[in-house]
């Protein structure tokens, strides 16, 4: 065995390497990189080996394409009716649908005017409507008081969304504060006196962990 | 690793063997420690009595199992002696740990009593199989954060194409989103803000003002709770608008005094104070002796 | 030419267009998807299609990995030097979170109680709250002992993260298993929270627990 070929094997592993490294920055990436910022990183080489992984790539269900931004890997475009079939933007619950559920799942059977009473603001209409659309709550029982009210519970699919086996599983309010999610030492405002404008207490404390 | 070195030989003691005089030799990562500040920094370090026990085990430099706790109790009970002698407050867990030591310490030397209680040596052995056990739990998760950890050493697709068959709902909502949802919930509820109704007080200003507009109808002494305001007048009914009102005329009529406006007269210590406006020409300091009360 | 052979061949082709749809399914998604899923996608196959695609990317610099959560493509492990982002690394966990994740890992489920027993030492707001919003651990089922006390439980998530396959495949989990270690029975009364999983842990009584 001559040293050319021991120097040749090593070569063609570091040359590897890179090819490896490229393929990552690329898949890692949450930009298009474009060919000068992956030089820096492989070495000038970086252009040819571009050319190599898009060759590479051309016939699989992912290719990698050159767009005006740079380099990235995209699934196939002609695979795209295929997977735009289940494709749905997922979008964040609001605050007030999420504080609503919360009520409905530890309160239940609640009705509407409890919910109100415990958030202290009026529950917009579409806030039940969205959370019962989505199968999490339904309508319980009316309970037997002046005007029946109608009461909300959670529903099954409740429970698998949130993959409880039962509600019984929900943490109690103790198991909250012991886990940290429920901190209620109570705010303690200044003595203030009426003679001094600056020590009149504001609300500013009171819901001290909002966003 | 340890299998060729020698042991130390207070190491070798099989654990309730016979006592080593070791009360004194306290790990030297903790008797070094003086200065109550370095021992502070050394407590500091540590997750609990526990936590301290264990790596006091490890000073002795045998596998666990074969630790001495009577060893670990002398030293676990100098260390609380030296953080005593530089008057350091110990939490109460480190203090309890202290008195089960010198208890199982008490079990260990002394004969076992008859009796139903687990002997001194079941003790012992539970002891070493906490540590043993908090051990193992450490070295467990040094090994489970020195796997490949996503986000850290590997990585997911940088920009994933919005599909996600697995999601059930279009709406993204964690359950630690709802508990949390919910804590917030109610700790504006039940904690909110603990609120003391504002205080009305009477300020220095007030009264100033208001003796300085009352001294004019004043001729004569009269004492200084007749100028209170009305409603408050006798000053007793000792509420704290009463008393400040007094407070404040009493505040108030000194300034005026210092201003040469008013003199002052008390007959003895907390006799009737009296008040009349200053009179040009007049002694100040020698006022009326004769006035009635 | 035989029609055998057009049929093979049209066979071959659809089976390449499976495995083109599979890659993509897998490359498009940033969460690990599971074997029913995709086997929905693409048909009973999938299992040995996942193999096939398994052993084409185990020498790249993007691998198709199994954790529990599902498969899913991620950078190779050996990369990590090359690829570490300092800012993830930085944040870093209080040992009281590192020791309870773990303690959580191995014994669960878990009581809070049995958590405290085996650290000797009450546990801090912001430990369970912080490994439930790295979605690493959840709330198990109520142990059916007096008191119901919750138990805690980890993830999915928490496999992907560790790239675990499964909880038998934790470092070292038969090893301490055998020797009697996963035993998370309190042990000595008076110390940490001993058997009493409805307290509130104080704050400050701990001495010396994370900040």
């Amino acid at each position: 065995m001559s040293i050319k070929e021991v120097t040749d094997s090593a070569e063609a592993e570091a040359r590897i390497g890179r090819l490896r490294l490229l393929e990552a920055l690329l898949f890692a990436s949450a930009e298009p990189l474009d060919e000068e910022t992956l030089a820096g990183r492989i070495g000038p080489e970086a252009g040819s080996m571009l050319e190599e992984l898009r060759a590479h790539y051309a016939p699989r269900g992912v290719n990698l394409v050159r767009t005006g931004a740079g380099w990235s890997f995209r699934t196939a475009v002609d695979l795209a009716p295929e997977l735009r079939r289940e494709e749905e933007v997922s979008r964040k619950l609001s605050r007030a649908a999420i504080e609503t559920l919360a009520i409905i799942a530890y309160h239940q059977p609640v009705t509407r005017a409890e919910i109100e009473s415990i958030r202290g603001v009026a529950t917009s209409k579409g806030t039940l409507d969205l959370l019962m659309e989505h199968g999490w709550v339904r309508p319980g029982r009316r309970r037997e008081t002046p005007g029946r009210p109608l009461t909300w519970i959670t529903t099954d699919h409740f429970l698998d969304h949130f993959a409880l086996e039962s509600l019984r599983d929900l943490p109690s309010v103790d198991d909250l504060r012991a886990a940290g999610l429920l901190d209620s030492r109570p705010v303690l405002l200044g003595l203030g006196a009426v003679g001094d404008d600056s020590a009149v207490p504001g609300d500013g404390g009171a819901g001290g962990d909002d966003e | 690793m340890s299998g060729e070195t020698p042991v130390p030989a207070a190491g070798a003691l099989p654990p309730g063997g016979t006592p080593t005089p070791t009360p004194t030799t306290a790990p030297t990562s903790i008797s070094t420690a003086t200065p109550s500040d370095q021992l502070l920094l050394v407590l500091d370090g540590f997750e609990g009595p526990l936590d301290m026990l264990l790596a006091l085990g490890r000073e002795q430099k045998v596998d666990l199992t074969r630790i001495s706790i009577l060893q670990l109790a002398d030293q676990y009970l100098s260390f609380v002696a030296e953080a005593r002698k530089v008057r350091l407050e110990l939490a109460a867990d480190y203090l309890v740990m202290a008195a089960w030591l010198a208890y199982l310490k008490s079990r260990l030397l002394l004969p076992e009593p008859e009796g139903e209680e687990p002997s001194g040596e079941d003790m012992a052995a539970a002891l070493a199989f906490q540590l043993q056990r908090l051990e193992a739990m450490k070295e467990a998760a040094a090994k489970l954060f020195a796997r490949p950890r996503l986000g850290v050493d590997v990585h997911p697709r940088g920009a994933p194409e919005d599909l996600d068959l697995r999601r059930k709902s279009v709406y993204e909502v964690t359950l630690f989103d709802l508990l949390r949802a919910y804590g917030r919930q109610r700790a504006r509820k039940e904690g909110g803000v603990l609120r003391i109704a504002p205080v009305r007080l009477y300020s220095l200003e007030e009264a100033v003002q208001r003796l300085s507009a009352l001294l004019g109808h004043m001729p004569d002494w009269a004492t200084l709770s007749s100028f209170l305001p009305s409603g408050q007048g006798g000053g007793q009914g000792g509420g704290l608008l009463t008393r400040s009102a007094l407070a404040a005329h009493f505040a108030a009529t000194l300034e005026l005094a210092k201003a040469g406006r008013v003199e002052l007269r008390q007959e003895a210590a907390f006799s009737p104070l009296y008040v009349r406006s200053r009179r040009d020409g007049e002694d100040a300091t020698g006022g009326p002796s004769e006035d009635p009360s």
